[in-house]
C-alpha cells in the first residue's frame, strides 16, 4: 500500500484539517467529537445533518454548505461515526425548526444515528437511503444499501431545506427520491482501508465485481470482465428491473449520475455515461440531468457506479436551485 | 467482579484481539468491509486508556463507563451493540448489591439481550449473537446448578467455539454480509470471531487463577 | 490493464460523446477534425483555444465555457493534435479579435501548434506554459514542461477574454501568469496508456517519482517512499527554490493548487494540502486562494502535484470571475 | 520511384513497425511517454489505407500528400517532423522530372533538414536525427559517387543502425526526454529506432530487388 499518509492514527485529523482549510469561507472542522459545519450557521431552517464513515470523499464533508448540508460528521475510514458526533453536529447547528439525518442504510450507521436520534432534545426525523439495487431487499435482511443516490437526496433536501419548509416536509422529499432512485456499482479493482494495508479482497486482471459496495463490500457476483457496453448493459437492465420491481415508470425525465468509484478516470466515467445515456434513452428514459465525476467514492477502488433516479418537477427545481459546497456548486 | 478485575480482563482482551489481528481483518475483509479489527482495535486502547480512572469506579459504574466509551470510539455496527452490552450490563449489576457468579451471568444475560434488541437480530443470522447467545444461555444454566467458575469457564469456551463455527455455513440475514446471498457461506463471522476471542480469554484467566 | 473501454481505438471518440452529452447545455464536440467547443459562440472576444494530448481530463475540455476556453482540440492520449484541429477549431470560434493558443510547453505540442499557427489566416499569438519546476531550464535543452498551471493560466486568461481584451492583453496576462507558477508533481504509482496496456514505468512499494510529468516522464530521481510531511516539504521547497531562481518574492499572496494526479484520493489530497499550507505559510507566504482535486491528470496515475501562483489583485480578480465549464464552476 | 513503388515501400514499413512493437513501445516508456509505437502505428496504417488515392499521384504529389496525412494523423512531436520530411521531400522532388538515385538522396537530405528546423534540432541530441543525419550525408555522398542502388543500400543499413546505437550514451537535450539528465544515458531513442527500421525495411527492398 502506498499512500500520502504521516500516521495511519491521524489521517483523518490532518486531511479534515487540510479540507477544513482549504474550505475556510466555506466550513470549519471541530473535534473530539468530530463534525464538519457551515462557517455561517444558518437561521430559521430545518438543519440537514449526515455522515457516515470516511473514504468516500467529497461525501458528506464535501457536500456541507448553502443549499445542502448544514453539518456532516465523518466517521473513521469505513466505519460509522459516533452517536456523541451526530449529538454535538445537531447542537451546533439546529436552529429551532428540527434536525433532519440522512443516514445511509447500513447497521451500523443505523444503529449510532438512531442512538444519538433516542438523546436528542429536539424535534428529528431520519431519512434512510437505500437506493442501491445490487442488493435484493427482503424482510429478512437488513436492507438494500445506501449508495450514490445520497448525493441526490442531500442535494434537493438540502435546497427545500433552505426554503424554510418544516421538518416533515423535508423528510417526504427525501424518502421520495429515495424511492424514485436506483443505483449499481462494479469494481475493477479492491479499494485500500489505510488502516488494513492490504487490499479488501482479491481479483485478478479478468475479473470484475458487479454490484460492489461503496465499501468494497463482495457484491451480486464475480463475473468475467467485458467490454465497456456488456458491463453498462447489464447496469443498465439492473436498475431497470429495479424500477419495475418498485412500480415505477420506465420512461420520464431521469437524472443520470455515472459516478466514479475513486481511480477510474473521466475519460472511462465520460465513456461510461454515453453507452448508459444512449441505453437508457432506447428504454424510454428522457436524461434531463447528469453529473459525471468522482462523488462518492470508495477510497481507492477502480470501478464505477450508475444511479438513475426519475424527475418530476419539484425534483428538478431543488437540483437545479443553487449550491455552494465544496463538491457540488451551481448558481452562486 | 471488581473494577480491578475489569481492568485486568480489559488488557487482557486487548493482548488477545491485537493477537488475532490477521484472522479478524482477514473476516471482515472477506464478507465485510476490512474495518472490524481496527474498530476491536481502537475500542480496546481505549478502554486500557481508561484504567486509572475505572479502578476508582463501582463495577457497575465501570461497565457503564465502558459501555460510554465504546459507543463514542468504535463507530460502525460493532460499536453501539457492544456499547450496548456493557450499559445494560452495568444496569443489571447496579440492581443487587453481592456479586455472584449468577448475577454477573444475569448480567451477561441483559447485555446480549440489549444487544439483540438494538440490532434487531436473533440467533442464526450470521452475527455475533451466534456466539453469545449460546454463551449466555449455558452461562446462566450453568450458574444456576451451581457449577464453579472454572468449570463454568471451560465448558464456555467450547460453546463459544462452536458458536463461531456454526456462523460457517449460516446466510447472513443481518449486518454488512446480509446482501452476500450464498456468497457469506464457508465464511466465518467477524463479529463473531472477535466475541470468541474475548470470551475465551476472560475463561482462560478464571481458569488460570490460583 | 482493466478499463471501461470497448475498443481502444474508438475509446477517445466514445468519451468525447459521452462528455458532449453529458454537458450538452455547455459544449459541443466536432470529429475528423476532433475539437469541443462552446454551445454558444462568443461574440466580440479573443477567441482561446487550448489543447494537448488526452488522458489529462478535465483538462482541456472540461475547461470550455463561459469565462475560461473557447475551444479545447484533444489529441491521442498523451499525444498532441494536430494541426488541422486547431485549424478547425480557431475557424469555428473566432470572433475576429484574434486567437490566443494556451500551450504547455513539450516539443509535440509547440510544433503542432506552430505549424496551426503558420497556416492560420488570422491574427493570433501563443502562450505557453512551463510551470514545471521539476525540469531545470537551460538553453540546451526545450526547457520546463507546462503542468498544473496551465489551468490557472486558462481561467484567467479566459476570465481576461470575455472582458473584451484585445489579444495582446490576454497573451501578457498568461505570459505574467506563466512566470508567477511554479509546480512539483510526484508519482506513487504509473499511469497506463490503454493502447500501451501496460503500465509506463515500474515503480516499487518502497519508492516514488519525485518530478514526475503528467505523462509519466520520469521526474528528477527516484527516491524512497516516506511520510507525507517529507514528500511536501521536499516539493514546497522545490518550488520555493524556483521561486528564488525566478527571483519571485517568496511571500505575499498565492493561490494553492494541490491536484490528484488520478488515482489518489481527496482525502490524501486534503492532508497534502494541509502539509503544504502550513509550509508555505511558514516560508512567510499568505494562502489567499485554494483549489484542491483532480484538475489536470495523468491517466490513472497515483500521485499529486503541488502548485503555487503569486497572486496580484488582477490575478485574483481574474480568478474569481464567474466561470462555467464542466471542469470548474463559480459564480455562476 | 513511382507512387506504386511508394506504396509497396509504406505496406513493407507499416509491416516492419508492427514487428518491431515491443521494442519502440518499451524505448518511448523508458525515457519518454510510451506512446511513439501507437503514434507510428496510426501514421503507418493511414499511410496505407491510402495507397489507392496515391497510386493515381505522382511521386513527389503522393509524398506531398502522405506528409499532410501524417500531419492529421500522427500528432506528438514525431508527426510535424515526419510531416515535414514529406512536404519538402516532395517539394524538392517537384524541381525535377527525372528522378535519380542522387535526387532522391537530395530529396531526403531536403526532408531532414525540414526536420532539422521543425524541431530546432542538431545531431548528437538523442533524437531520430542521430539516425536521419548520417544516413543523408552517406546517401548524398555515395549517390555522388554513382554507388549502386544495392551497395548505397548495405551501406546505410550499418549508418543507420550505428547512428541508432549512438543514441544509447547521449545526454538528450530535445524532447520529452531532455528533462532526465543522465538518467536517459543507457536508453536508446524511439524516434531513432523508428527510422532505423523504416531504413532498413526500404534497403532490404532495395538489396532484395531482382
Ligand atoms: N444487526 C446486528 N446484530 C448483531 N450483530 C451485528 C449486526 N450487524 C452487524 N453485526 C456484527 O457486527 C460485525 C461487524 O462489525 P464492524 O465491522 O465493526 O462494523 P461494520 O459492519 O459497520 O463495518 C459483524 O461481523 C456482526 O457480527
Ligand atoms: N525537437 C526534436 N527534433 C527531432 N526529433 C525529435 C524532437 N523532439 C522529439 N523528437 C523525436 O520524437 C520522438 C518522440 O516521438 P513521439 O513519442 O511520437 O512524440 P512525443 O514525444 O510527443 O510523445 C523522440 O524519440 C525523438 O526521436
Ligand atoms: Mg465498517
Ligand atoms: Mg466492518
Ligand atoms: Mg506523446
Ligand atoms: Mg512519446
Amino acid at each position: 500500500m502506498k499512500k500520502f499518509v504521516n500516521n495511519i492514527d491521524h489521517m483523518l485529523v490532518e486531511s479534515l484539517t487540510g479540507f477544513a482549510t482549504a474550505h475556510g469561507d466555506l466550513v470549519e472542522v471541530q473535534f473530539d467529537p468530530t463534525f464538519v459545519s457551515r462557517k455561517q450557521k444558518s437561521q430559521q431552517k430545518v438543519a440537514i445533518i449526515s455522515g457516515g464513515g470516511s473514504g468516500h470523499e467529497p461525501l458528506h464533508a464535501g457536500y456541507v454548505g448553502k443549499g445542502m448540508l448544514d453539518a456532516a460528521c465523518p466517521g473513521q475510514v469505513f466505519t460509522s461515526p459516533t452517536p456523541d458526533q451526530m449529538l454535538a453536529a445537531a447542537e451546533a447547528v439546529h436552529a429551532d425548526k428540527g434536525v433532519l439525518f440522512i443516514v445511509k442504510n447500513y447497521a451500523g450507521d443505523v444503529m449510532n444515528f438512531e442512538m444519538a436520534a433516542e438523546m436528542l432534545p429536539f424535534e428529528h426525523a431520519t431519512v434512510l437511503t437505500s437506493d442501491d439495487c445490487a442488493v435484493v431487499n427482503s424482510t429478512y435482511t437488513t436492507g438494500r444499501r445506501g449508495v450514490a443516490g445520497t448525493v441526490i437526496v442531500e442535494k434537493c433536501v438540502g435546497s427545500l431545506a433552505e426554503t424554510g419548509a418544516d421538518l416533515a416536509s423535508c423528510k417526504a422529499l427525501g424518502d421520495k427520491i429515495n424511492l424514485l432512485t436506483s443505483s449499481i456499482g462494479v469494481a475493477l479493482t479492491s479499494c485500500t482501508v489505510p488502516a488494513a494495508g492490504r487490499p479488501t479482497f482479491d481479483i485478478s486482471d479478468s475479473e470484475i465485481e458487479m454490484g460492489v459496495g461503496i465499501h468494497g463490500e463482495p457484491g451480486r457476483r464475480r463475473e468475467a470482465m467485458r467490454t465497456a457496453d456488456v458491463i453498462v448493459a447489464d447496469m443498465v437492465n439492473a436498475i431497470v428491473h429495479d424500477f419495475e420491481a418498485k412500480q415505477l415508470p420506465t420512461q420520464g425525465d431521469i437524472l443520470l449520475l455515472v459516478n466514479g468509484l475513486g481511480a477510474t478516470p473521466l475519460m472511462e466515467l465520460y465513456l461510461i455515461y454515453n453507452t448508459a445515456a444512449k441505453l437508457l434513452t432506447e428504454k424510454g428514459f428522457s436524461i434531463a440531468r447528469s453529473l459525471v465525476g468522482n462523488y462518492i467514492t470508495a477510497i481507492d477502488m477502480a470501478g464505477a457506479s450508475l444511479t438513475v433516479c426519475l424527475l418530476d418537477n419539484d425534483i428538478k427545481q431543488h437540483w437545479d436551485s443553487p449550491v455552494h459546497t465544496a463538491g457540488l456548486r451551481w448558481g452562486c | 467482579m471488581n473494577s480491578s478485575a475489569i481492568n485486568h480482563y480489559a488488557a487482557a482482551i486487548r493482548d488477545a484481539i491485537l493477537a488475532h489481528e490477521a484472522d479478524i481483518e482477514c473476516l471482515d475483509r472477506e464478507i465485510g468491509d476490512g474495518d472490524h479489527y481496527i474498530n476491536m482495535k481502537r475500542g480496546c486502547e481505549a478502554i486500557t486508556g481508561l484504567a486509572d480512572e475505572l479502578s476508582t469506579l463501582s463495577s457497575a459504574d465501570a461497565l457503564n463507563k465502558i459501555g460510554m466509551k465504546l459507543l463514542s470510539t468504535i463507530g460502525g455496527a460493532s460499536g453501539p451493540l457492544f456499547a450496548s452490552f456493557f450499559m445494560s450490563m452495568s444496569k443489571t449489576l447496579k440492581t443487587s448489591d453481592t456479586m455472584t457468579t449468577l448475577q454477573i451471568a444475569l448480567a451477561f444475560e441483559a447485555g446480549v439481550q440489549a444487544i439483540m434488541q438494538r440490532g434487531k437480530a436473533q440467533a442464526g443470522e450470521k452475527t455475533m449473537l451466534d456466539v453469545l447467545i449460546p454463551v449466555a444461555t449455558a452461562f446462566k444454566q450453568l450458574a444456576e446448578q451451581g457449577q464453579s467458575s472454572k468449570d463454568i469457564s471451560a465448558a464456555l469456551k467450547t460453546i463459544a467455539s462452536d458458536g463461531l463455527e456454526s456462523t460457517r455455513n449460516m446466510l447472513a440475514t443481518k449486518g454488512r454480509a446480509s446482501g452476500l446471498g450464498e456468497r457469506a457461506i464457508g465464511h466465518l463471522d467477524a463479529g463473531a470471531k472477535s466475541c470468541q476471542v474475548m470470551i475465551d480469554t476472560i475463561c482462560d484467566l478464571v481458569l488460570s487463577k490460583q
